[in-house]
């Protein structure tokens, strides 16, 4: 089975990666993190001074950070590679891929409407901010579930050498947990809680940018293991005992 | 299958078709002047459908030669559907 | 598929078994149906009851003849599809396909019908919005028209199944049918209801 | 689907016992659908007060007003389907996972779960954004407020094209199934669901009356056969799990 799909979805993560991470930082409005007690007229003086820096990295946010689904899409054949009673977990693991991936499409079309008449009516462009700002932190359900159905996959995988260690089912609830407090950005304007706060902002980016990084790793393991398998089993077909098909 | 039941169809499309007629001339539209209710014939129009409903059911669907769990669950709804249009229409 | 029950029936004394026409499955979807069906004809009621006057205005821009003539085409289909139903028993496929077909062209001049009546409806202004009688009266027209589409398709198996000598199975042939004649039976309470009831 | 029966290495029994039971990820998934949904009713009918629908014919103060009043248990209520709204792709994966089990090929297992995840986000998380965007800052503009309160309300009771499209694929994959994995009756109750989409439609047009978004046949009744749908398909997921022995080939 050729492997080279599944090594290109891999080696897009870290390129396109390294592109969100400068984005990251020359987006003006995370780094510090805007926030919510801002009044319409700071946040419309934001926009207004900002505009050409907001546009660019929210465009080049809008190109890249979608193409972390095909590296998504290879830890869900990763999963049907398990030996699990049924595929349901990788199926809920592409369903629950699909929508975080499409959340921060929406949340990052608000930015860029916002900036794109600065001169809008305050009251507009806060509506706006606080759209994309609460569609872009508080919506962590998916990128939750997500792990939880790896972590349960990679805990069920009864094959003896499993595809993902067993750590990694340990590392997905841990990062799961880390995200999940970020939900309660929609109730609070201040504090850790806030779409600002060391909780929902720092920790949940951090946890997730870490786990891509730790997955990226991870995943090109299991791959090579793979290529290993199906090395041993072109050479010598005959004595291969493990029939598993490999996708 | 003899034809006697091919037969049967036949004459229940008639009645059908016949009372649908009859109706016709019962109709608002065919009345001059400003529209103006009249129970007697509202509740004439009403058993007509209920027997029109009941002949489909009975004869088309072949309900009448069917099990008594479904016989008795067309005839409730029948009796629920057209008792409650005519309590509201006379209350 | 067809599980006829053995409770006796003494239609005209002489004890026939009890036969359950098409299967459970379709009767479930049926008696739903017409539950469903009934809820929007109650709630049509009582807004009726308490619009009086303006309904039976706008009633009477109802084209009466239409209403007849879409009923008398719905009541010959039903035969057409009854008809069929009986020749597939019969074994005569042949007849039964031709049938179908009526029955199926009879739902094709139906929805023409409408669509005509519509047309003219909203020619003179009368919208889904222009009062409540109207949106009574698209909606429960619309979702008629519905069913009606899904019936031809339903009538499209049932040709197909007639046509492959492989299968003929009579109860699939009799779900068809039975959904037909629901079709045609919610006409007749549309019908009664709309056109005809003062 | 590989199941490999490799002979179980030593350390297989440090594992705990749960983890060997048969059709376990299923069992766990099919668990989460049930809790999913009584959460759904706790969040959307207590909390945020989103169903039965607030009236939409009332005024810009009114609106206000119920914002004002509901803001913190709006805003509780859509922290937790933030979270839980994740479940929903569970859901869509179990079912997903029952129409590639049946005779037809995967083409609808895959249009499933592609009609499903886009009806989660216009349909519950985009009209929940709405409603917190209103009760986040209540003292916006009025015309602002009703418009978030349109939004939400338009966006989450009116008619949404791909779930007809999920309920006519899996209509179709239970017709064409000769494995019989689902009954015939949930596909013609599925059709009923199509229906109550289509009569979700004039939601859009209307301000009052049944087929308003607070409507008796728009919302009551569409809803009303909703439930009955869904308890219908979780009672028939749970004897589709159950009859499934554990050596099945999938398709895959």
């Amino acid at each position: 089975m050729d492997l080279r799909p599944q090594w290109i979805s891999l080696w897009l993560l870290p390129f396109f990666g390294a592109i969100l991470l400068v984005v990251f930082v020359a987006f003006p409005g995370f780094l510090p993190p805007m926030s919510p007690q801002m009044t319409a007229d700071q946040v419309a003086q934001f926009y207004a001074q900002n505009t050409t820096m907001i546009r660019f990295s929210m465009i080049v946010f809008n190109l890249c950070a979608i193409m972390m689904i095909p590296f998504f899409m290879v830890i869900v054949v990763q999963i049907k590679r398990m030996s699990l009673p049924s595929h349901v977990l990788a199926y809920s693991y592409l369903a629950a891929a699909a929508t975080g991936a499409t959340l921060f499409a929406i949340a990052d079309i608000f930015w860029l409407i916002a900036a794109y008449r600065p001169g809008r009516d305050p009251q507009l462009i806060l509506l706006l901010n606080d759209m994309a700002w609460l569609i872009f932190i508080a919506p962590v359900g998916a990128f939750v579930v997500q792990n939880l159905c790896l972590a349960l996959a990679v805990y069920l995988d009864t094959r003896p050498q499993p595809i993902f260690p067993r750590w990694v089912a340990y590392f997905s609830v841990l990062t799961a947990v880390a995200m999940t407090p970020a939900a309660c950005a929609v109730i609070f304007k201040s504090g850790p809680l806030a779409w600002d706060g060391a909780i929902s902002f720092w920790l949940r980016i951090g946890a997730f940018a870490i786990n891509i990084a730790v997955m990226f790793f991870v995943v090109r393991g299991a791959i090579s293991r793979q290529a290993a398998e199906q090395a041993v089993e072109t050479e010598s077909p005959a004595t291969v005992t493990d029939a598993e098909v490999t996708r | 299958m003899t034809t006697t039941k091919a037969r049967a169809i036949t004459y229940v499309w008639i009645i059908l078709s016949a009372i649908t007629l009859v109706s016709w001339f019962l109709g608002p539209a065919r009345v001059a002047g400003p529209a103006v209710a009249s129970v007697p014939i509202t509740v004439a129009v009403l058993a007509m459908a209920f027997i029109k409903a009941r002949l489909i059911i009975g004869y088309f669907m072949e309900v009448r030669t069917a099990p008594a769990w479904l016989r008795l669950s067309t005839d409730a709804w029948l009796v629920v559907l057209w008792g409650a249009v005519l309590a509201i229409y006379l209350w | 598929m067809a599980n006829t029950q053995t409770a006796e029936v003494n239609a005209g004394g002489t004890t026939t078994r009890a036969h359950l026409p098409s299967n459970k499955d379709m009767w479930v979807f049926v008696l739903g149906d017409l539950v469903i069906f009934s809820s929007y004809f109650i709630i049509f009621e009582i807004y009726r009851h308490q619009q009086r006057q303006t309904f039976l205005s706008a009633q009477q821009h109802l084209s009466l003849s239409i209403g007849v003539v879409n009923t008398l085409v719905l009541l010959a289909s039903s035969w057409f599809v009854a008809q069929s139903v009986q020749l597939t028993r019969a074994g005569e496929y042949e007849r039964a396909m031709r049938l179908t077909v009526g029955g199926g062209l009879c739902g094709v001049v139906f929805i023409l019908l409408k669509a005509y009546e519509w047309s003219t409806k909203i020619g003179h202004g009368l919208t889904f919005g222009s009062n409540d009688f109207f949106m009574f009266y698209y909606m429960l027209t619309g979702v008629h028209l519905f069913h009606v589409a899904l019936g031809l398709v339903f009538l499209g198996v049932v040709f197909f199944e007639l046509r492959n000598p492989k299968l003929r199975r009579v109860s699939m042939v009799e779900t068809g049918a039975t959904y037909w004649h629901m079709v045609d039976l919610l006409w007749v309470v549309i019908f009664a209801l709309m056109y005809v009831m003062r | 689907m590989s199941a490999v029966s490799a002979a179980p290495v030593v350390t297989e029994n440090a594992r705990p016992a749960w983890t060997r039971r048969p059709k376990i990820d299923q069992w766990i998934c099919w668990w989460t659908i049930p809790i999913f949904y009584n959460l759904f009713g706790l969040i959307f009918v207590v909390l945020t007060r989103v169903m039965p629908p607030p009236r939409p014919d009332i005024t810009p103060e009114q609106i206000v007003a119920f914002f004002e009043t509901h803001s913190l248990t709006i805003r509780i209520g859509f922290a937790l389907l933030m979270f839980f709204i994740g479940f929903a792709s569970v859901a869509n994966g179990l079912i997903a996972l029952q129409i590639k089990r049946m005779s037809v090929s995967p083409v609808f297992a895959y249009a499933y779960i592609g009609a499903l995840v886009v009806g989660g986000l216009p349909g519950c998380l985009l009209p929940a954004f709405a409603f917190v965007a209103g009760a986040f800052r209540p003292d916006r503009d009025p015309q602002i407020m009703v418009m978030l309160y349109d939004w939400c309300l338009l966006s989450f009771v009116g008619s949404l094209g791909c779930f007809c499209t999920q309920n006519m694929v899996l209509a179709l994959a239970i017709f064409l199934d000769k494995n019989d994995i689902l009954p015939k009756w949930l596909a013609y109750m599925s059709i009923w669901m199509i229906v109550t989409e289509l009569l979700a439609s004039p939601v859009f047009i209307f301000k009052s009356g049944p087929l308003a978004w607070n409507g008796s046949i728009s919302f009551y009744v569409g809803t009303a056969v909703f439930v009955v749908w869904e308890f219908a398909i979780i009672r028939l997921l749970y004897v589709a799990i159950k009859n499934q022995s554990p050596t099945e080939q999938i398709q895959d």
